[in-house]
């Protein structure tokens, strides 16, 4: 059990728990009360996958934290995850964008881990797969709609993707964990990942008749060494507050 | 006249009356207007506990909180159906909703101060809710009546899972025992509140309808009587939890056989109907918000609807 | 020493907590470079008088709590701000609306606690006074120039005092510890300073050819006992998070 | 020509030019641009640390760090109005930076991860400033030079603040000491590239007016001579501090009696400074979000000046 087989399960933990953070916030602001349904039902499948993933780091790590710990006692530059996830809501159709390159990129990665050397990282990629082909679905869907939907839907699809853009060449980066955790036959290399995602998206672009948005201007860095954007101190202050206001408590 | 017989007949008969059926102008109004207001509660009732979910102190915590907010956007959607069966639709429904036309339930205009009001909420407030509920599962309209037996059959779930939060917390440090009996404190009267004004005396709703809601099968007992219903079996829970209920005249009558309780707040239980409770400005806000940050969603899916429809028909 | 002594002291520096934890989120969101100097130098001048308030409050518990104890370790039903100060940012019509009755509120408690029998409290009076007056005559005069500006801005400064109007009652109401600080002749009972500031505001409210906007349909209640409105959760958790994050730690 | 005589005679003696003098356009050109680039490193330098104002972790902190923040925005104002002596008005400059035409320091480009890079933003960024700024206060333009003046004065204020911050920090838990450090190892390098492309070599910047400026009396160093400054000034407060500098290459060099340090990645400061830094985006759309969410608090405060003024006539 190497630092980087940890390290890179926590990558994959902290993406889910902090988009699930992020995704719950639509319940009661969405669109059309199917869709506090769905971004929910979103919303908890990332959260039971966090869970999971986070208390495999746990057994890992063999320091006695278990999943709670882990989210509510690490500092922000303890967290793993790419910026992507951690950005604050926009509107739907950004949400929509956000959605449709996450859980592409997820379904990748999890049908990559189903012959992961870890066995319960394996385990969770299976049940999670098919999860994230809904999710996947759900979001396709909305950006075919949105995309060809009203001009004003149209233009607000278009701003979505152009909004996530400078996030998505992050979720491909090999970090140092991701090497040696896909050389250990417990990982997958992200940038392996990179084709398949965007040949999928693509093609739910193309349908929505939008253009997929050229290269960005910039590009964020940084989220699995812990360099995260301004906004995730905040989120956490939130997830967090709570819980260290009462220490040692059972909930 | 040949449908009121008959609709009369049905009634008589204490069968159930489906959307095919003919009924009578006056049901059919009362019946939309309660649907509607229950629907309504689901849905601003999602907004206290939301209101936790990024705070909730445990993971465990924060999904089954997230699962039951769901739960009720779904139970809304469930109520809005049996609402449409009658002949009106869910937009209107809303719109009225957001303009104050329709109303919800008054409790969910009370804040959500503490991580034990989410507990609270799904021990009191779902509590009081399934008992003016389970009756309705045998409401004389048939889609009406379906649909509570599915939302009564989660609501008992949530109800434990708030019973549970609040038995943690009365069993963890004096911090949480404080943060349980504090919500307790809170929500008790506006559980109890949550029954209606008393079935008589000055605070009675001026013009009730409750004699005709029971013959026409919509009500089965009388407010005073579910009140009465709720405290017998809430005092005990909260012996089991170790919570005092806020309310010095609360005592074990031998011979009535029932909870004594003191004199009910009825003045703010009208206040906060009428718009003036802590939360009531905010909540329909929030809603609205909602409604109209969504609007360009639902038009969009609205034409894509339509053009979809148009290009099958030229295939 | 009473706890109503030290109870009456902590709602009046809650108060100025809080709201100068609002106003520092003007600093760099002002509407020009002078205002974010004047309202970062309102929220300094609010944030020294809950310092000195709290430190009283700490004496007179005799607990050993100090400022930062009290500020960033009590949970949300111990702080008895009102709601008003609390509510989040709104757009700088409604901030000079709420600005402009706080400090008027704020100018008469002053001037009323300058013959405090507590000589903290009369002291802290004497030099918050001072601030007070440079504080509602800043209100004042933005109110004006914007009811008698553009009709853009007339608008907005009206819509501006009917946001703030639910919360402003609250002020002025006798809770338990105002009425017994005000017998032990420590502190002021908020009903008697009511026409007072309503004087005032009138004053400015016409000059700026706007109207004083009538009764509202609802009023907040409860701040002075704990009973917050659900943004103060909000804010507390970033008030607090990374205090909490440290426990016993120096800085 | 008689202007440009006059103007060499005054450089030439050493003594500072005023906005009533006649100047070349080059240098007045120049000079525009550059107390500009400095106002806009002021107002968006407010942000990374505003980014702390709400969470600074003690009261004490708080109110240091809010007057900091609020200083800068001072800064701000003296060099706008610096700049105006010169024919340009600040709506006009801001207009430049919100659009991209004119830059401020690529190193609040970079985002506030902790509590601690408030002081090492304090310690690193505000030392690395002052070294550029004391030769500016004998700058050959009177206005600049007298708002540098002032501007050294604080800055040197808010580097004591800054090493204050992270020496407690140092001598704090095990937390706050790996905090310290690794706000240093984040701030370290982009302090260095504060000062500028190197004078010489492949990443110099192509075309550099840095002669000119110096004949001009506006620059007095050159980059490298003030980053060496900085670099000796910084080693030892580091070793006080106890943190360790990320740079292996970092030694005292007796022959040259400084500091030698290890290559910068001029690659990254490049890249930073062309837009694609950690922040660049966010930065200037926070400050063109304020900007305009004011635009209608502007119009209103000049067309009341306006009625005042005329009412002022007519009376």
């Amino acid at each position: 059990m190497s630092d980087a087989h940890a390290s890179y399960v926590l990558g994959l933990a902290d993406d889910a728990l902090i988009y699930a953070q992020r995704l719950g916030e639509w319940l009661t602001r969405a669109p059309q009360i199917e869709e506090d349904l769905a971004l929910g039902n979103i919303g908890l499948d990332l959260l039971g996958q966090a869970r999971a993933l986070l208390t495999r780091v746990g057994e890992l790590e063999g320091e006695g934290r278990d999943e709670d710990d882990l989210a509510y006692l690490r500092d922000e530059r303890e967290f793993r995850n790419v910026h992507l996830v951690e950005q604050p809501r926009g509107d739907f159709g950004q949400e929509m964008a956000r959605l449709l390159w996450f859980a592409s990129y997820q379904h990748e990665l999890y049908a990559a881990l189903l012959t992961s050397s870890d066995e319960v990282v394996a385990g969770v990629a299976a049940k999670a797969l098919k999860e994230v082909d809904y999710h996947r679905d759900h979001a396709g869907h909305w950006v075919v709609r949105l995309g060809d939907g009203t001009p004003e839907s149209h233009e607000r699809m278009q701003a979505g993707l152009e909004a996530v853009l400078p996030y998505l060449a992050e979720l491909f980066d090999d970090d140092e964990a991701s090497l040696r955790a896909a050389e250990a036959g417990v990982g997958v290399l992200p940038s392996t990942l990179h084709d398949a995602v965007v040949a999928h998206v693509s093609v739910v672009v193309a349908e929505a008749t939008l253009d997929l948005p050229d290269d960005s201007r910039w590009r964020s860095r940084g989220g699995r060494e812990g360099v995260h954007s301004q906004p995730m101190g905040y989120l956490l202050a939130e997830l967090q507050h709570i819980h260290r206001s009462h220490p040692g408590a059972s909930w | 006249d040949v449908v009121q017989e008959y609709f009369d007949g049905l009634i008589g008969a204490d069968k159930r009356i489906e959307p095919r059926d003919a009924m009578p102008e006056g049901y059919r109004k009362t019946l939309i207007r309660q649907i509607a207001q229950h629907a309504h509660s689901e849905i601003i009732g999602m907004q206290p506990e939301a209101n936790w979910i990024s705070r909730a102190p445990s993971l465990r915590r924060k999904a089954i909180l997230m699962a039951k907010v769901q739960d009720e956007a779904g139970h809304g959607l469930y109520l809005y159906s049996a609402a449409e069966t009658l002949g009106v639709d869910r937009e209107e429904l809303l719109d009225k909703l957001h303009n104050g036309q329709q109303k919800y339930s008054s409790i969910f205009n009370y804040p959500t101060l503490t991580w034990a009001d989410a507990g609270a909420i799904g021990w009191l407030v779902d509590g009081a809710a399934i008992m003016n509920q389970v009756p309705l599962c045998r409401c004389s309209y048939g889609p009406y009546a379906r649909a509570m037996i599915r939302v009564c059959k989660e609501e008992s779930f949530h109800q434990r899972q708030g019973f549970e939060i609040l038995w943690t917390l009365s069993n963890g440090t004096e911090a949480q025992k404080a943060m349980a009996q504090d919500a307790a404190n809170r929500w008790w009267w506006p559980s109890l509140m949550m029954f209606g004004p008393p079935d008589t005396g000055e605070a009675a709703a001026p013009g009730g309808h409750t004699e005709q809601n029971m013959a026409w099968g919509i009500k089965r007992f009388s407010n005073d009587d579910l009140r009465q219903k709720f405290v017998d079996m809430t005092v005990p829970q909260a012996q089991k939890l170790g919570l005092t209920l806020p309310d010095p005249d609360l005592a074990w009558n031998e011979e009535r056989g029932h909870w004594d309780f003191g004199p009910i707040d009825w003045d703010e239980f009208w206040r906060v109907l009428k718009g003036d409770g802590p939360c009531n400005e905010q909540r329909i806000t929030h809603r609205r918000t909602a409604h109209e940050d969504g609007a360009w969603v639902r038009e969009a899916a609205n034409a894509y609807a339509a053009k979809a429809a148009a290009k099958q028909e030229v295939a």
